[in-house]
């Protein structure tokens, strides 16, 4: 059973997007990232909710015409969100719920 | 309290603001800079500032006040964003994991934490837990400070901790103790009744009782250190012995009986009539006697002058002998301060 | 579904951003990156006499993991003979300038097209650990 | 202990120093500086061993914020040596604004701010300009309002190194120099006293309208940086940005989105100055 994935607190969060990148403040860690896409989009459909990567890509589906990079291999959808997630709970922005 | 630059015994300037920030009203220009600049060498500007920011200072005072409170915002937030990375980090280990000196007053809202620059994160572990703790600190992204093997062995064998480490993207050290002082040093507190009555705090770390805070506070300041920063640790103390001593009955009792358990009464005691004498801190009127040692002790204390310099050089090299000379027999001592003189390192900035 | 997540202010996005906005049917492109590409940068304390500014970093082209290998045209590392592959000779190629050969402007200093083309295909491909991952991280493009 | 006075934009400072030539220095350079009695920063020139006051003088700098391993300077590089401990005490301890490590100028009420690391020739094309029909506000930090968003001027001696000096002695040729300091760890360095316009009005800012990043010794070259470039570059040029937390943050979001960026290359003053013209024309 997939893991489930939400943002520790949405309102600590200030998403700025710029041009090909987006700034986001933490208020409790008050350390400043700068992330690029998918992250972002990531962020937004999540909000508040707790969801498993496969509801976030098919949010995104929705909202975005999602491509791969011209030559990018084998990864899926599902595996970059995933990475992406995981990389946001090493951050200390993110909890994972494992569902057993 | 009429008094131009120089005048006023210098370092009393700063103990009677921080003891009755009101007396700060009455300063000119030229004590004002010398409190701010004193506060500032002693690192208790934040704590100053707190206890100024309500108060009618004047313009200039004003913007030195708010710029020192925006650090110790900074400060209080990155100590506790590291206590969550090493608490998100140890979540598998089991143990214990108690949160010592700065850390622990910020993550349990201790008084003494308003304004406090807090350092590195240090935590206490049973030894047992030493290696698992640091395998676990390793693998979420800390790494050795102490290059040199030397430094190495030094802080296993004798000190009383794990060589500090420091996170590789956050620049913040974390210092993995199992016991208060080190194991060459005099006094032997008993770690394992300081963690089994540690007190579980709401994220899951603990914290010592109060009579162990404050031994703790007492070792560090007059066994363990050179007196160096002392008087921002002594003020810890008074926040310390103010805050506890007012909600128990019998907590002087209780304090001097777990002192003497971790042969640390002499610290307590000392450092106790310190903070009496200094910050005015309520204590039992048979704990107040005054020695000739008291008085050497407070002219260490008392060392800064209205430049921000220290004075006294003999006086403070003495003092950084003795805190050498209590944590390793005299032997050691003297191949430590050989090896560290010979690479290079001076012998503490006189 | 989504709360608002503070100064989520979509006016604020530069004009050049989307052009969703001029013609709403068309969905905004979304390019998903890979599994092991970082999409996120750190903002470190900064002295300001360091010199390592994210954007002054340089990325060496192989890294220490290339030696004595190829570069294919699609980036990946082959061996010294393979038909069609270039030799590469670890030089560092500063953020500037592999900024523009992403956007096709212009081939990397001293290279020609197909090598420029190649070199920057392994740059796309760098993992992290491996060296000017992070440089390369920061300037994630996607135009 | 001798000491002096000092304001220079914003921030006040007491300077001591056991040998009196040192103040004497600054109290000449700073003449038509205001003087304030309460100052913000202590910087302190101390001999680094009592009989190094006298004996191959070395002096020690030393500041109410200080960096652990600040290298002693011999006697003569003294007002180098408080201009570094100025620095490190801004660096460090400021907070009543964003600082950037920058340049800036000012023409028709707006500003102009040119960041980059030394050698850039950030500092150096300020001070040509500054005598080239437009307001000096600084040549080392620039100040950035969190509330307006403005920049405020920073007009302390300005520092120019090896050629630097030559162009400034044929720029400006009737301005008042300090002593020049031969081989300091940068090479010779002499100080040029600000305008007497900028001293004047240290204390009135300007909206930033144009960022440049200079780049000296390049072919002729303007290229336009997106906001996110920008934001990264200045948090890495910024020494109190992390420390500032979520206003340091809105400070410079609000910067990035509101000013336009773009690197210069550039072989000579004249060569930057067209350009500067050119970008500010289309503004």
């Amino acid at each position: 059973m997939a893991d489930s994935y939400k943002i520790r607190d949405v309102g600590n969060l200030i998403l700025q997007h710029l041009d090909y990148m987006s700034l986001l403040y933490d208020r409790q860690s008050g350390i400043t990232h700068i992330i690029a896409e998918p992250a972002p989009q990531i962020i937004e459909a999540l909000g508040q909710d707790v969801m498993k990567a496969a509801q976030i890509e098919h949010i995104l589906k929705k909202q975005y015409d999602v491509q791969m990079f011209e030559d990018e291999s084998s990864d899926s959808f599902e595996d970059i969100i995933i990475a992406r997630l995981d990389e946001f709970v090493d951050l200390g922005l993110a909890e994972k719920i494992i569902s057993i | 309290m009429m008094s131009k630059a120089g005048f006023y015994p210098d370092t009393w300037l700063l103990v009677d603001c921080l003891r009755e920030p009101d007396r700060a009203l009455r300063l000119n220009d030229a004590d004002w800079v010398a409190l701010i600049t004193m506060a500032r060498a002693e690192t208790l500007m934040g704590t100053l500032a707190y206890r100024l920011k309500d108060k009618k200072v004047p313009k200039p005072v004003e913007h030195i006040i708010s710029d020192a409170l925006i650090d110790s915002e900074y400060q209080y937030r990155s100590a506790l964003w590291e206590v969550d990375c090493a608490r998100r980090a140890l979540q598998s280990y089991d143990g214990p994991v108690v949160l010592m000196k700065g850390s622990a007053y910020a993550a349990a809202g201790i008084e003494a934490s308003h304004g406090r620059s807090i350092g590195d994160l240090d935590i206490m572990v049973s030894e047992g837990g030493l290696k698992e703790v640091e395998s676990l600190l390793i693998k979420a992204g800390w790494e050795w400070v102490k290059e040199d093997d030397y430094d190495d062995a030094y802080y296993r064998d004798y000190m009383h901790e794990l060589p500090p480490l420091i996170h590789k993207e956050r620049d913040r050290m974390i210092d993995v103790h199992h016991t208060i002082l080190p194991k060459t040093a005099k006094p032997n507190p008993n770690a394992l009744a300081m963690i089994a009555d540690a007190i579980p705090i709401e994220d899951g770390h603990y914290i010592f009782m109060p009579e162990d805070m404050v031994c703790h506070c007492a070792a560090h300041l007059m066994a363990d250190g050179d007196l160096a920063g002392g008087l921002r640790n002594l003020w810890d103390m008074h926040c310390l012995l103010s805050d506890f001593s007012g909600a128990a009955g019998d907590f002087w009792m209780r304090l001097k009986q777990r002192a003497q358990q971790h042969e640390l009464w002499d610290a307590v005691h000392l450092s106790a009539r310190q903070a009496n004498a200094l910050y005015g801190t309520p204590i039992p009127t048979d704990w107040m006697q005054w020695s000739m040692r008291d008085t050497l002790f407070q002219k260490r204390l008392l060392a800064r002058n209205s430049w921000g310099q220290q004075r006294h050089k003999l006086l403070r090299f003495a003092f950084y002998i003795r805190s050498h000379w209590l944590r390793m027999p005299p032997l050691m001592l003297t191949k430590h301060l050989l090896t560290k003189w010979r690479k290079g390192h001076k012998a503490h900035e006189l | 579904m989504t709360d608002k997540i503070d100064n989520l202010d979509n006016e604020n996005k530069s004009d050049n951003q989307d052009d969703v906005s001029a013609n709403p049917n068309r969905r905004r492109l979304l390019v998903m990156g890979a599994v092991a590409t970082s999409a996120v940068v750190t903002v470190r304390p900064a002295i300001a006499q360091t010199s390592g500014s994210v954007l002054n970093c340089e990325i060496p082209v192989a890294g220490s993991h290339g030696y004595g290998k190829n570069i294919a045209p699609d980036g990946t590392l082959v061996a010294p003979d393979t038909e069609g592959s270039f030799q590469h000779n670890g030089r560092r190629y500063k953020a500037r300038d592999i900024q523009r050969a992403l956007r096709g402007r212009r081939t990397l200093p001293g290279t020609n097209y197909d090598q420029s083309r190649a070199y920057v295909n392994y740059i796309r491909r760098l993992r992290s650990g491996q060296s000017g991952f992070t440089c390369f991280a920061s300037l994630q493009y996607r135009r | 202990m001798h000491e002096t006075n000092i304001q220079v934009g914003p921030a006040s400072f007491r300077i001591g120093s056991v040998w009196k030539e040192v103040i004497d220095q600054i109290e000449m350079l700073y003449a038509s500086y205001p003087k304030p009695k309460l100052t913000d920063y202590t910087v302190t020139l101390d001999a680094v061993r009592p009989w190094r006051r006298f004996i191959r003088p070395s002096a020690a700098i030393n500041g109410d914020f200080m960096l652990p391993d600040a290298a002693p300077l011999p006697l003569d590089h003294g007002l180098l040596g408080v201009e570094m401990g100025v620095n490190l005490q801004m660096a460090l301890g400021w907070r009543r604004q964003l600082i950037l490590h920058a340049s800036s100028v000012e023409k028709d009420g707006k500003s102009l701010i040119m960041s980059g690391e030394s050698g850039s020739g950030k500092s150096t094309l300020s001070a040509i300009l500054g005598h080239r029909g437009w307001r000096f506000m600084g040549d080392e930090f620039a100040l950035i309002n969190h509330d307006n968003g403005f920049a405020m001027p920073y007009p302390r001696m300005i520092s120019l190194k090896n050629e630097a000096i030559k162009t400034m002695k044929k720029e400006a040729p009737h301005a008042q120099f300090g002593p020049l300091m031969k081989d300091t760890p940068k090479g010779d360095i002499q100080h040029i006293v600000p305008p007497a316009d900028a001293i004047r009005k240290m204390e009135q800012g300007a909206k930033p309208a144009l960022l440049l990043f200079p780049n000296f010794g390049y072919d002729a070259e303007i290229r336009e940086i997106f906001p996110s470039e920008v934001f990264m570059r200045l948090t890495q040029a910024s020494t109190n940005f992390v420390g500032l937390g979520e206003t340091g943050f809105n400070t410079l979001k609000r910067l990035v989105l509101d000013v336009p960026a773009f690197e210069i290359a550039y072989q000579n003053g004249d060569e930057a100055e067209n350009m500067i013209n050119q970008l500010w024309e289309q503004l």
